[in-house]
This record gives C-alpha cells, structure tokens and sequence, in this order.
C-alpha cells in the first residue's frame, strides 16, 4: 500500500508495465528528460533508456503514425499527447488507421496502442489546453476510449490499457493530477477495464460521471444527501464500449437520471448515454434524463472557466430539476 | 523539370536556391534499349537476372491489363491502372529481401507480385469483397492503403522498430532489414510525408522513400506539388535524395538496391523518385483527356519500360522466340487465373461485419449482430 | 426554371455566387480543368480563371490552413474535400482555428468559409469514400453544419451558406448527385438556411432525415401509407444549430419518434435529437425514440454497402416498432 | 550545427547531401560590438536606426521582465519569456511596412510591440480575461496562435490574397505588401508547416518564414527536429533559406527586409532562421534545470543582443548617458503601465462567453445564456 496522487500512481503504472514487457514503449514531445509537461513519465527515461522512452519532433500525426507502424511490427507503443486541444493534428492517424486497422485487416494485425490525453479543464490554462474531446473518439468504431477518475484506476487501467490488444484513447483528468491521494494497493486485483462502477448507492436519482466529473459529482450527491435526497452514483469509467447494465438497474430502481461531463454538452457522451437509457428504460422513467455539461461554445478564458464547468451546484439543480417533474 | 526563377536580385541575395543533388537521372538503360554506364550506379546482376525482370514486367502488366477489363466487364468497382510504372516497381520491388517490409500505396500491384502476394488478393479491395485480404506478414507486404501519407510514417515506425529488434547495422545480410515506403508525387505535398521525413531524419531510420513520380496527381501535374525536382526535396531534411529514371528497371534496381543497403547497415534515410509517367487514367473512374494532352502520353509511349529491355535482349540474342513464347504462355495463364479467380471470389456477407472491429467482439456489437440477424431471418419467406 | 441533377444545381449555384460576389474563391484538389472527381465545380475555372478556382497541393490541412488566411483577408473561400473520409488531415485546422476564430477574436474576425463535403455511401466505392462526419462537427462550437437532400435545396443552400458570414460544413449526398432532377426556379425565394422542413405530413409517427436519407425516408413513409400508416416526415437540413421546433410540434402530435442516418448510430445524430426530444416533450412521448443508423463498424466493402445502411425496411421496421409500443 | 554524417559510402553513392545554401552565419554587429562587412547584407540605416532599436529592445526586455514578474505576483497565470530573442523580434519587426501583415506564434510580444500593438493587451491571453482582445486589423498584426504551426498556413492564404488584391509586385511601395510567419524550431516538425512551403512554392506566394531557433521547443533540443541547419528546409522546396545571427539587430534588420522586398516585388517566399537562445524557462512553469546546463546559457549571455548594441553605441560616442537615463525612464513608464494596467484589466463574465461564437447569436445559445443567467440569479440574496 502506498499512498499516490493520479500523477504519480499513473506513472507508477507505466513503469510497472515497463518492466513487465519489453515490447511496451513510450513515445510523445517531452516525455523523456523532462518526464512530460505533468511529469507523468518522470524517471522512465532515465530506467529504461531513450530506446523505450521516445521524445519525438513535435508533431503529433508522426507520433501516431509512427505508432502504428512499431505496432505492427509487434510493439505496445504508449503514446503521450501533450494536452487534449494538441490531438487534432494526429485527428486523421487516429481514425483512419489506427481505428480501422484491425477491421481492413480482419483481424491479422492489431493496434494495441494507448494514446494517453490529459483532458479537461480547471487549471487555469490558455486556449486549447483544457478540451474534451471523448465523443468524437467513443463515435469512432474501432477505438476504445477510457477515462480514470482517481489513483488507484489510474494505477490499474493505465496497465490494463496498455495490456489490451485493441487501441485504447486513455482520457487522464489533469484537473486530478495532483490533487488528492489514495492508497494504492499495488497487488490488489483490479476490476477489468471496460466496466462502469457504482461509486454511491442512492434511491431517488442516479447521477453519472466520468474523469473530473466523479469528483463533482459525488461531492454534489454528499450535498444533496444533507437536503435529504439520495443519490446514487456510477462511475462510467468506460466510454466505448459504454458498460451500461448497472446504469439501467439503478435507473429502474431511481427513475431519475442526471449525467454530467465538461464536454459540450451537444453531442457529448451525454446524448448517447440519454438515448440509450430511453431505449430501455423508457417505462421506468420518472423524468427526461438530464444532462449536465460544458455549454455549446469554445472553453472560455480561465478567469471564468469554473462558473463554465459543471460543478456541485449545477449537478445538484440538475438533481433537483428532475426530482421537480 | 527545369530549375524555376526566383526572381530578381536572388542570385546576389542568397546564393543560388538549391543544387543539383547527385545525378539528375540515373539511367542505365536506354529507350532504345542500350546500356549505358553511370559514374555512381551499376547494375551488376547478370543477363539471367534481366531476363527475370522482363518476365515479372510483362506479367505486371498483364495484371493490370487484365483487372482494367474486369472493372470493364463490371467484376471491379474501380482500378487503380500501373500501366508504364512497370520498371519502377519490379526494380524496385526485386532489390528487397525478405526481411524487409513494404508499406504500399493502392498501385504497387508489380511490387505486390515481386513479394509473391497471389494477384488475385490485390483484386478484393476494388472488387468490394474486402479491404485487402493477404496477410501482411506473410510476405512481408503491408495492406493497401488509400489515405495518401499517411503509410509513410507506418513504414518509419516500423523502421524504428526494426532499430530497436537490433536488425539494423549487425552486419548479417540475413539479419539486417530495412523499409520501403511507395508513395506518388502528389502525396509528397501531405502533411503525413513530410512528417515522415522528419521523423525518419530524427532517428535515423532504416526506411527508403520511393516515389513515383507519374507526373500526375488525377489531374494535377507534378509542378502544382514542387518546382524543383522532387528528389532535392530530401535535402530539406538532410539525407541523400536521387533521380533515378523510373521507365529503367536496371537503373530503378541498381539505385533502390544501394538505398537499401544504406539503410540496413544503419545508414539512415533515402529518398528515391522514380520519373516516370501514369499511361494510364488515374483509375478507371478517371477521364485524363479533360486535362492532359496526348502528345505527352506519345511521348512516354516512346521511353516503354518493357520494350527497351526486350530491345535489349532481342539484339544481343540473350533470348529466342521460345522465351517471349513461355512468357506468353504464363501471362494466359495469369489471366485465366485472375478471370476465374475473381468470379469465383467469396462474397462477403453483412454479419461478417461485426467480427473483426475489435480483437474480440464487444458485448455491443454482439447485441447488434445479433439484432440485425434477426431482422434479417424476419423476412426469410416473407419475400 | 431548369430541371437540373443535384450535381448541377450545385454547380448553378456556386457559378451564381461567384458572379454576385468577386470575392467567392472555390480551392480544392482536382476543382480546375478536371471539375473535381464529381464534376461539380465543372467550368468554373475556365469561366472565372485561375485565380478564383484554385487546384491545390494535395494537402486538406493546406486547403483549409490557407483557407482561414484568405479569409482573414477578407476572401470567401469555398473548400472542397474531395471525399468524406479526408477531412480529417484538415479537422486541426477545423475545429482547432475556423471554428474558433470569431469568438477567440470576439467578433473581430470572420470566418465566411464554405466546407464542401460529399459525404455517406451507397456508391460501391473503396475505404474511405463513404463516411458520414458530421456529429463530429455538429458537436464543435463555432462551426455550422448542413445537409442538402435534393436539386433545389443544392442550388440554394449552397448560395445561402457562401452569402453567411459563420463556417459551414457543407455535406453533400454524393449518392444523390446524379439520382434525380428536379425543377429549379432560380427566381424563387428560398427558405432561410438554418431551417428544417416539413416535407409530408402525418399523424402516427414524426420521421426524421437529412442529406442521402431523407430520399430513402419517404419512400419509407410511402409505403407505411400503403399498410395504412401516416408518417410525418421532416427533412432537417441543418444540423448545426439544430431547428427542432417544428419537430417538437411534430412529436407533441405522434409522441412517435424514428431518426434515421447513415452515420454510425453510437454518437451520431440522432443520439442528440432522441436526448433533446425527451427533454422537451417527454410527456408526449408514447415510445422511445428510435434511431436506425449505420452500424458501429466502420464503413464496410462495397458489397455488403446496402445491407449496411438504413434503408425503406430497416426505417419501416423501426416506425413498426415504435408503434409496437 | 554540423552536418551530421551520413554513413559509409553515401559521398560515393549520392555525393554531398546537402550544400551550404548561403552564408551560414549572417553577421553584422558581433557580440563584442564591432560592426563587420557581409558579402551579400549590409544594413543601410544611420546609426538613429541603431539607437531606435536599443530603445527597441531595452523596452521590449522591460515588456517581458514585467510580465514575468506579474506572473510571479499571480496576477498573470503564465507567460512565455522572449529573454535573449529581442533582436529577432525587433530586426524583423522593424523591418516590416505598414501594410505587411504578421501572423505571430505566442511569443513575439516584441514584434507585438514594433507593430504598434498596446503591449498591456498581450497579457490578456496569460491572465485569463480573453483569448487576445487586439484589433488583428488595427495594426495588421495577427492574433497569437497556440497550436504550434497552425498559423504558417493562414500566413501563405492570407499572401495568396495579396496576390489576388493585385499588391504584389505592382512596382507601387505604398501599396506592395508581404506577409511574415513567426515559428520556432520545434514547429518547423509540423505537418502544417511544412504545407505552408509547399503552398507558398507552389503559388510563389508573397510570404517570409521567420523562424526564431532558439534551440529549444521546450526540453528537446533542436538536433530532435532537424540533423541539418534549419534554413536549408527551405532547399526542398524550392526557395532561399537564409540563417541570420538572431542576437544581431542589425543583421537581423537587413536579411529580412531583403527578404520583404522578394516577397513584395513577386519573387515569392523565403525562409529566414533567425539563430538565437531560448535564455529563460520556455514559459514560467517550465523547469529547464531539467533538460539543459547552465553552461549553455553562459555560454550564450556572451552573446547579449541588447549589450552588443550597447558596446557599439558607446565605443563610438555615439550616445551619452541621457540618451540611457531617458530610456530607462521610459521603461519605468512602461512598468508602471503594466503594472496597474494588467490589475484593472476588465473581468471576463460568463455570460459574454455565448456572444461571440458566432458572427449572430443562435436561438439554441441564446437560450442556453438565458437560461443560465436565471440560474444564476436564482443564488441571488440565496448566498
Ligand atoms: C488524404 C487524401 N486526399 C485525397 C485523396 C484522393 N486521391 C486519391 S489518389 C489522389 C492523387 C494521388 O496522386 P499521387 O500521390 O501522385 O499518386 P498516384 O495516384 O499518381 O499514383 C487523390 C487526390 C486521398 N485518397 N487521400
Ligand atoms: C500542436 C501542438 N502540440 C504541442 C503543443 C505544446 N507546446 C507548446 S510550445 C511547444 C514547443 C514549441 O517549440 P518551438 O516551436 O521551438 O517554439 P518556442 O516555444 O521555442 O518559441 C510545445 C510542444 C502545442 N502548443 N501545439
Ligand atoms: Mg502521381
Ligand atoms: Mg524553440
């Protein structure tokens, strides 16, 4: 057991899955010496040599691109993208051939490349350095897409991710870097990568969350527990494949649904999750699902980003919103 | 392609604005079938070796003449014609050895053949039956791929692969391997590319780019993408970059043959354009007389890469009628195969679909196979 | 009033832009002497030269890159990709600077740029020609998305989006291109761009559509007539923003709902059409609403393409289906 | 930088890979203050010019020093240092007309300053109130771009305009016009930047490539992106490149206003590597004990570009110690600006981030603003 923030228990992890197998390498613009602008590749360089821990030139389509080709020829490379607003570049790497290689290939070669994004907003950063950009990812067939929300998950999915023979867009809330510890019991068995988790159990409204909005949100559930309304709470730790049957239990049982993430809220993984709960859910819904999200324009100047995120107190109106109907 | 005018005053300015970066085109045989010496390149297989060339060039071309009329006869979607890129991809496609690894664009179909993929593979993609069926590594020949650029920085990772396996430098010509990217000259103008060469600078990369060069892009010519030879574009990045005529399978063999082994001893880089030109439309969608004159296209008639080396063989009385006749013979064959074979193609069926977008199928797609399976069965006898 | 193809009313169109307005440039690869692969800027260089109809390098980022500059200058670039599936070299430049210029610019800089994409399948071509992009840029601020269906929204829209002083993400049904003709009355007065219409009225179930399948849509809504079943049938046309009003009066009417396109069903969409729908008319709703849309593998062979995508059965079998509830 | 070495045999096979492409190291003013000859520059202004540009620098070091320090005090979230890059900025700065257009990286707040821009605007972007609230058309000085390369390519489109606005090459110094693109030496790996060189190749656009080597791009050195001098990139494509003494204003000064006047008078793009050192952190969160030796930075406080001026002025009594106190006076006026300019900047409020999405507010954004603003007002008295 050893207490960690999320940056060191994902650092943590990537050098567990070093030494675990040699075909795992790191690649990305300033992940070696530096050890990555959020130093979550500290040391790696200096333990496993420039061979396995790669600055590159920066550009993010050759990073990708170069990825796959060391995935075919058998490596698990891991891929640092600086900071979400930078992925663009490498948009058409992503999902024109690492999405799409191991179905054109029926299945005789693999990706198994994690492409690791800090993402998310809330540290008071210039444009292009706090986006959300899951959905366009979890749209893409091909891809699986990922979000850890505390240390002990950054811990376990980064290695899980990294072990995984399909592509893995790994979503790490830089919010939560260095925010909170927790223990990390290093030979505990993890629960597997692709499923949801319910992180509160409630009886009255079920709110989801994933990355920096679990945080959030279960504050907002602790708020509203003292107004006397219970709910429950999922972590969705997963975004595609979505892992939706406990979402659906808890809905039956709550009827009420809020779902809350940075991304804008058109289109975003809230959409999706609203639809899906209808298509099954519909009899057992007591109120629409209501979603809680970053509002349809650019992420705005940092001086009012935080009145721009969702926080505890829209999540709880959104509460109450649907226990009004 | 001339030198084009900077201007004014650029001279005195900056000095002259590029140089000529080796031989302007490396030729070893002529269009009138003679050989000729290089002061840099010699092509020192035998006669037998030649000979070898000829058969796989004519057999190239009978694969696509013959894919060309399927797409006709409506058994193909769509072609993607090499016509007269013959030269540039046997040459090149016979100086690999197996080791090595081949990203390719959606025209290597010579390259295809010198790596021993069934030609009938290469037909399923513009069929609509599949996207590339041949396993990558069994020949060491990557899938098609359509996107222009972005197989480029494939063939470096892999490269960079090939560093870290320890198969580059060890001096064991069974061991040491190297890469070839093929992309055309439009593709030089992509993001991806230029990319490709930084990275392949960076590290060193045991990778050859091999351009051809076929003058077109659909229907832009080469000097909308570059205007100076494409060649010198290497010098940018710092490696070497060369010429070589493209029509010339002697002299694509002889230059592609020294790139590699610059690239397997831990050389690094080299970018190799093979002038050449597209006979052909783009594809079999295209219509070239809405852009380029046919003049040009006689012209090229003239600089064939397979008559100048029949010229050849025919004047030195290398060969007799019985050679030209068993080529013949082999390229009917050929044919019959690829005819009956792509008939005979499985067809691909809907739920298929389903299996291979991940390792192994998730819980969802399971579900919609399984749905849509059922909606299906729904109008068994219904129609 | 001509009777023209889509491919030619979109060619009418840009010809008319370019003569109202001197600044209307048309960039793209093979848009010169070639037309473009589909011939719809067809004489347009030979009539407006080459200064107004630019062949570029095979570069999307470039295209779109140079683009933003032209129209910094005060030019109104009309890009054209040359296939859905190559975007995305340019999506960077698309999401990261077009959509973000006029507000990171606070109004100061316009962006009046016209993104032409042919987009979805049904052609019988290989990889990469038959995507349907558009949630992707439906859930980025700051861009606009469109879809005509037919020759006489072609003709319009198109002027209609060049005239507009916002990005569009033009999407054009390429399968439709040379489909059917159509009486265009250029003396007509169009109806606004940012505007869905209702194009066949019913009472048992609201059908919604744009671009390739609003064709297929009706047909779908044609046949239910025969087996005595009345669908209303909206051809949204714009995408971003959405207009829902007409199909919120629809819904109130039918509380039956099918959302139909030819883009992956995860995320596409209808995922934000069936949210947005039971947040505004939940009480009306008698069924859930039901999406029928590509499925979530990428595109496949041209072989199995018509089994891939929605057509009349798999629309009629979902407007079944929500009356089964 | 040395020409790295190619491996074995690649003289033999392909000869030099790369030739010098200009005088390697434009110099006019050396680091000990002495002016020298160049062959082919030479900087024609008197020495007012050279007294303007200390005051240049000494003001621009202030802008930076202040905004650094604000941001130490918290008042800025972060900000990117120009320490040791003012010559690069002011030479190419100075070099500029009014009606050529800048498109700037994030860094450039002392070209910011030759066009004329209030410098207390720059530090909105690293305080968090907007995303640059400059007029880009007051002062034909573009928006300061993040994504690293993004703004090479607006840079050649907005020249392509020029050209179609008929000012370029018209003959008329009042109305020609150039466009110059500010990168560094980490973008110059960018796929858009080198699309930018293809384009402006391909168009003969009006455009200079100003590139500021500073060695860095933030941990990674610049033998990561380029094994050759960046200025001979520009050989691939076809154009000059030229390497200056980026700490010498005056060389600084006359290789781009050669390379204004080509791109004016229609002879086309130029690439211009202004070498220089990063010698503060790459912003202020950057550790570069991390990655670099205190040694290089010594080594490069040598070369001052600010104190070289300062050695010339004096030695050649050019300047008396007014002329010093008076500047300094104004860089106190300038701190003081800042200072309590940067603290009354105007808040950002939330409910102005829906007013500019688009050119119209939507039906959709306007009710989404509505319905915010009544949520908020819901708090109203209720906190
Ligand atoms: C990124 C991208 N943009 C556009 C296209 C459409 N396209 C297919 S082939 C082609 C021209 C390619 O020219 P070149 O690179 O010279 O290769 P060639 O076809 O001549 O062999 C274009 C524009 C594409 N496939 N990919
Ligand atoms: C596309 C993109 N990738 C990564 C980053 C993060 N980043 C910001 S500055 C920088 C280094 C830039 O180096 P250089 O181009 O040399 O400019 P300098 O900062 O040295 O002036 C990086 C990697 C970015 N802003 N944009
Ligand atoms: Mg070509
Ligand atoms: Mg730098």
């Amino acid at each position: 057991m050893t207490k960690m923030t999320l940056a060191k228990a994902l650092n943590a992890g990537l050098r567990r899955s070093m030494e675990d197998d040699p075909k795992v390498l790191i690649m990305g613009e300033d992940v070696g010496k530096l050890g990555g602008v959020f130093r979550i590749t500290d040391g790696l360089q200096k333990d496993f040599g420039e061979d396995r821990v790669i600055d590159s030139p920066l550009a993010e389509s050759g990073i990708i691109g170069t990825a796959v080709g060391m995935a075919i020829r058998g490596y698990r490379p891991v891929c640092e993208i600086q900071f979400d607003g930078f992925v663009y570049p490498a948009y058409d790497q992503i999902v024109s051939q690492v999405a799409k290689f191991t179905f054109r290939s029926q299945g005789k070669v693999k990706m198994p490349m994690v492409i690791r994004i800090p993402f998310g907003g809330g540290i008071g950063a210039v444009e292009h350095h706090s986006e959300s950009p899951e959905a366009q990812f979890a749209h893409t067939p091909g891809l699986k897409v990922v979000a850890c929300s505390n240390p002990v998950d950054g811990y376990w999915m980064i290695q899980q991710a990294i072990k995984h023979d399909d592509p893995v867009i790994f979503l790490e809330p830089k919010r939560q870097y260095h925010a909170d510890k927790a223990e990390v019991d290093e030979t505990a068995t993890p629960a597997p990568l692709f499923t949801s988790r319910l992180i509160r159990t409630g009886s009255d409204v079920t709110l989801l969350a994933y990355g920096p909005m679990v945080k959030t949100c279960l504050a907002s559930a602790e708020a509203a527990a003292q107004e006397g309304k219970s709910v429950e709470v999922i972590d969705l730790r997963t975004l595609s494949p979505l892992d939706l049957d406990g979402v659906f239990e808890s809905v039956r049982k709550t009827g009420r649904v809020v779902v809350a993430h940075e991304a804008h809220t058109n289109l975003g993984m809230g959409a999706e999750i609203s639809a899906r709960i209808m298509e099954e859910c519909f009899y057992s819904l007591e109120a629409p699902v209501i979603r809680v999200g970053g509002f349809d324009t650019p992420y705005p100047p940092a001086r009012v980003e935080e009145e721009w995120l969702p926080d505890l107190d829209r999540v709880l109106d959104a509460v109450d919103r649907t226990l009004g109907y | 392609m001339a030198t084009p005018d900077f201007g004014p005053g650029v001279g005195e300015v900056f000095g002259p604005t590029h140089r000529d970066g080796g031989p302007e085109l490396v030729q070893l045989l002529t269009p009138e079938g003679e050989r000729v010496e290089h002061p840099e390149f010699s092509f020192d297989l035998g006669d037998d070796a030649i000979k070898g060339f000829y058969r796989d060039m004519v057999l190239t071309r009978r694969i696509d003449t013959e894919a060309t009329a399927l797409q006709r006869h409506g058994e193909l979607g769509i072609w993607a014609q090499l016509l007269g890129q013959e030269a540039a991809q046997i040459g090149s496609g016979r100086a690999l050895n197996t080791q090595d690894f081949v990203f390719p664009t959606y025209r290597e179909h010579g390259v295809a053949y010198t790596r021993g993929v069934d030609p009938l593979r290469l037909l399923g993609l513009f069929r609509g039956v599949d996207q590339g069926s041949w396993d990558p590594y069994a020949n060491n020949f990557g899938l098609y791929t359509i996107v222009i650029g972005a197989q480029t920085l494939h063939a470096v990772g892999y490269a960079m692969g090939l560093q870290r396996d320890g198969v580059v430098g060890s001096g064991d010509p069974e061991r040491d391997a190297a890469v070839v990217a093929y992309f055309g000259d439009g593709a030089s103008s992509q993001g991806d590319v230029n990319e490709s060469f930084i990275f392949a600078a960076s590290y060193n990369a045991p990778v050859v780019f091999f351009c051809q060069n076929n003058q077109w892009a659909i229907s832009e010519p080469i000097t909308r993408q570059s205007r100076i030879p494409l060649y010198q574009r290497a010098l940018g990045f710092g490696f070497p970059g060369v010429r070589v005529d493209g029509n010339d399978v002697l002299a694509t063999y002889a230059v592609t043959q020294a790139a590699l082994e610059r690239a397997r001893n831990g050389s690094g880089p080299t970018l190799v354009e093979a002038y050449t030109y597209r006979m052909g439309a783009h594809t079999t969608t295209d219509d070239p007389t809405r852009y380029r004159l046919s003049e040009d296209v006689e012209h090229w008639k003239l600089k064939d890469p397979i008559q100048r080396v029949k010229v050849y063989l025919t004047r030195h009385g290398l060969v007799d009628q019985d050679f030209f006749d068993e080529i013949e013979a082999e390229a009917e064959q050929l044919g019959v195969h690829l005819r009956e074979g792509c008939k005979a193609m499985p067809e691909p069926t809907i739920l298929d679909v389903f299996d291979h977008v991940y390792t192994e199928q998730t819980a969802e797609l399971a579900a919609q196979k399984a749905a849509y399976s059922t909606y299906l069965d729904s109008f068994e006898g219904a129609h």
